[in-house]
């Protein structure tokens, strides 16, 4: 298997990887380089558009293979279920309170957009296809996670708040679900002559953008690790990296029941084994405000992001292969 | 000038509960009130700055009410109920205010 | 007439209108998507630049054709005639105080950039030119509107501040007239090597800003239709329907009288028929504090400029060829 | 530490009429103010948000002045004739201030 | 509602001091703060505006501190060896806090 | 020398010196055309990732020449002397205190991006080459300033903070200084496939977003201008003028022994001309606050950098041919 760690080192130098760990150095080594929120929400603004759109076009290309519903049935299923897991495994590595532990793995069953993204350029970099659908599959998978998570604090006698129907909307109607599933829709209605369009804007500045977003999320990840150091316990951050990996198998295996093809297979790992951080803690916010919001966004931005980006997604592509060659 | 006694109450809350606290307000009769943008500050839960955030999980706003001091006690009980599991302050200070018929 | 129906239904497929919905309906709806405010500042620095600079660029190639003096005067008198129409026609159809109706008619006598740009990008994509310097046109009917209706306030004991030398520099010097102007001139200045230079950023990329921009439109246009649904009559309604009509025609009148080519007598038709929503409100809270500017703007943003941008530039296109073709 | 009395005077003007108030506010002999930036809020003329805003038409400004006692009157003064005709707050707190040579 | 006593300290300082200020507050033992981003304003050293810049040189930031009125002369000792050489004021009102516990 | 009054003609008619222009104007003539602190922000963070990557590339793709670490150096020395001659000239010209003549020695010691930016495109619209690693030169110019200027003020009695260890890691680990090295790092790390992939982002549109922010420095530069006009002495615009000068001359001498090619020679001429007014102006505020800001900013940004935009770099340039041919 020296694909991988060829695969991984490519990875590694890419101007994207560079600009995280540029960003995480520079805030670690306390510079006060930082991004204005604006511009970091204009860039994330810029990123959802970009990747719906563009997956709706592919979709209006490549037509439905019918397969959609059965992919964005298993993404809510992954999302539903994933928490399940990864509470029952921090419940065992780590002594967390119940409602910690659930708001963490609220995170982990959520998916974080930005993974994705990078997955699917290195997926286009390798020349590997993958469902242009995906994207909508990730935006099924953004919000059951929390419903699960919420659950399962009502189960455990851990106060929380119920569902209502005004928390319902909010979680629903989160600003990056609309955005995703928005632009989704209008590639899809618009298709090839859409992108012609706007895809000056779109294509060819993207891979840029996405560099530039990571530059400040290593910054954002740097100052959460300097500031709450102290929150992170080995067993957490061993969690932190152990979660990604158990949620890649599931995913793995969804996918290939599904009859995804190879890219699509990759990017449900991904999806699977990466954990939120923009709705779920946003979510968590209103409904377990009880939850120490320092230690799932630090272990989602600060540990298991890194580990995707870096080690994650070249592993996970390894074995999507190894999968594909049927060498099991 | 003519000025007339109120209440500045202050409400530093987490921005994801800015529209609940605003809709409590509205409800209890609170008929004004001013937000302001926060950039970031500490407390018992650690440091945070909204600098570079995409999120707005962490990350609070400042609202400002005036009202006439008998109204006090009926905001306050708003804004509790509201702020009660949540992060923030809450805080009055004596205020005289021009043009009081806006209140 | 089926090509007008063609036509409107291309149009309303295109990204830019599908953007203004998803906008529309995200608010309506009650998502939290939103734009930063310095990012939307930020979108409409940039378009007020490219449409002003490529319009320099354009008469820079083409030569003034004698007819941008006319074209200007014509301008100005279309923007300061049209607020009386607006204000008898509001009169008569919406019972307003002389205040509301005078400030609601100065946002329709003046223009909307953004309808521009929308309907500019629609005639390129339909191949028909128009003259470059419709883009000073514009500039100039910005402002005249805002003196008319103080005027008519005065004129009708509504009370209204007069305009003073400082008001006038205030309007006059408003950030994007200037804006407008000013890159205009450095396009003519600098020709079609300045646009070699600088159109990277200014040419490609456009159609995407614009999208991204009507996205926030729709979301800003939704919010307000939301939180001001009760300040809307009926008959306002009307009003923010039949007056870009009115103005539409009073502009072909004028752009067949002016000898323009059949695309700018369709931008001279969009420019008198769409109504400000920048540079007229900030003036009337100036000039006129005492009108409510949740009615004008809401009128503007909430009702004629859906209006316009769907049915609206495909109708009047169809009247600009008709007329062109002398079929009247 | 060594505090003077002062008033701390906070005005929630429109953000378009913000030249106007510390030119009057300069004219009147003020010779300090700053101005803090507002998201929103909610008064009688209804809900507002400076979200996704390019116009400068709808949204506020926070000027607060710290000035001495003796001067309350003439800076109200001077800010009574610009807000009048316009949407806006006006409150007064007693306050202390150091270093009281800069006011 | 129960309210206690407190003070709501409040200083306007230059952007570049920020990071110092709160550190010496925090090393005062000073436990929560909040910072509130500055538009423009002016002073005995001109008129300034952030708009458009972007070092960080001129402007400020407004940190507001909460405390029980007992810990004032900390806080303020710590606020002034900061502030001392520096452009910024410091202003302290007498107000009422809900959650007392948390100060 | 025909050449130099053509160059800086045809230098005055760039889009980006009229952009400038416009920005100047209109801040001067209290038009309140802006930008948000978060877009001009933000184009600073595009500006400085480009121009650092883009030298990274650039030295990936020739190599070191060896001479990286003496220009290096060179840099440093510059760096360093430069503001003992403003120093000294400050005293001689205009009667200022010591802590306000050695706050905007500082600036001059150290170096303005943007200027080195105008330098770089005129240079590569001339066809002329120039070593890459000059932008790794630059970053070394940004610090040593403040150095210098601090032990002339310690040396003159005039009180001043001596450097503490954290104010030597706020300098350097500036958010600038930081972006710049970091972005180089990146640039030669991936080289011509790094620029492949995001060249999408920081090629083509990297002119125009050059424009728009210097636009912004020009309404920046006449808003300064406008308010403290009264602190601008006549003998301190005469040093705004004449100190760029001798800084240029410094760099052709140190440009020339270190044979450097004749782009080279430019911009290490441009480095030591121009002066800091993002670094060094908030590194004074915390060392020097008893310096006037408005002194050392208003005479950096309204003076010396319109300065250097429009007759310094074409009068440079002529000065490097001349010295390149040999012509002393
Ligand atoms: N004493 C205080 N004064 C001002 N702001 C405070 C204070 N305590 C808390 N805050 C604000 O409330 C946030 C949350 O506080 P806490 O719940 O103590 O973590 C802090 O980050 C501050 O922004
Ligand atoms: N009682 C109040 N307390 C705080 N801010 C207020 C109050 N009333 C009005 N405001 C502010 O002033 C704006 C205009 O108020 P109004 O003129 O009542 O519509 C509101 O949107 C608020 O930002
Ligand atoms: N009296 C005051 N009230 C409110 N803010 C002030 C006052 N004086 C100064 N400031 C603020 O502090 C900054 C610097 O003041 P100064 O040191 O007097 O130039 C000003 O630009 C204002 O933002
Ligand atoms: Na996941
Ligand atoms: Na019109
Ligand atoms: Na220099």
């Amino acid at each position: 298997m020296p694909g991988i760690f060829q695969l991984a080192a490519d990875n590694l130098v890419s101007p994207i990887i560079l600009s995280f760990l540029l960003g995480l150095i520079a805030a670690l080594g306390r510079s006060d380089l930082n991004f204005p929120e604006a511009i970091a929400k204009g860039l994330s603004i810029y990123l959802l558009f970009a990747i719906g759109f563009k997956g709706g076009v592919s979709v209006s290309g490549h037509g439905l293979d019918g397969k959609l519903v059965a992919a964005l049935g298993a993404g809510v299923m992954l999302s539903l279920s994933l928490p399940v897991a990864a509470f029952a495994l921090l419940r065992a590595m780590a002594r967390l309170s119940v409602t910690d532990a659930a708001a963490i793995a609220a995170h982990y069953g959520s998916i974080s957009i930005v993974t994705f993204v990078a997955a699917t350029s290195l997926l286009a970099g390798q020349g590997i296809a993958a469902e242009g659908y995906m994207v909508a599959v990730a935006a099924a998978m953004e919000a059951p996670a929390i419903v699960s998570a919420l659950w399962i604090v009502v189960a455990r006698g851990g106060g929380g708040k119920r569902m209502s129907a005004d928390l319902w909307r909010e979680i629903l109607l989160n600003g990056s679900i609309v955005l995703l599933i928005g632009s989704f829709v209008i590639g899809w209605m618009t298709g090839q002559g859409g992108l012609n369009e706007i895809g000056g804007l779109f294509v060819e500045p993207f891979k840029g953008v996405l560099c530039l977003f990571l530059l400040d999320m290593g910054l954002v990840a740097g100052r959460g690790l300097r500031t709450n150091r102290s929150t992170l316990s080995l067993r957490l951050v061993a969690f932190g990296i152990v979660m990604p990996v158990v949620g890649a198998l599931a995913g793995l295996i969804f996918g290939i029941v599904l009859g995804l093809s190879q890219g699509g297979v990759v990017l449900m790992m991904v999806l699977s084994a990466s954990a939120s951080y923009i709705a779920v803690p946003a979510a968590m916010r209103v409904a377990l405000p009880e939850a120490n919001p320092a230690l799932s966004l630090t272990l989602s931005l600060g540990v298991t992001f890194p580990f995707n980006l870096t080690l994650g997604i070249p592993l996970y592509m390894a074995a999507a292969e190894i999968a594909a060659g049927g060498n099991f | 000038m003519d000025t007339h006694p109120a209440k500045r109450v202050e409400i530093i809350i987490e921005a994801v509960m800015e529209r609940h606290l605003t809709q409590a307000l509205s409800e209890a009769g609170v008929t004004g009130f001013t937000v302001l943008p926060v950039m970031g500050g500490s407390g018992r839960s650690g440091e945070w700055s909204r600098e570079g955030q995409v999120g707005r999980a962490s990350g609070m706003v400042a609202v400002i009410c005036l009202i006439r001091p008998e109204r006090l006690d009926t905001l306050l009980d708003a804004a509790f109920a509201v702020v009660e599991r949540h992060i923030g302050v809450v805080c009055i200070t004596d205020a005289q205010v021009l043009r009081a018929e806006r209140f």
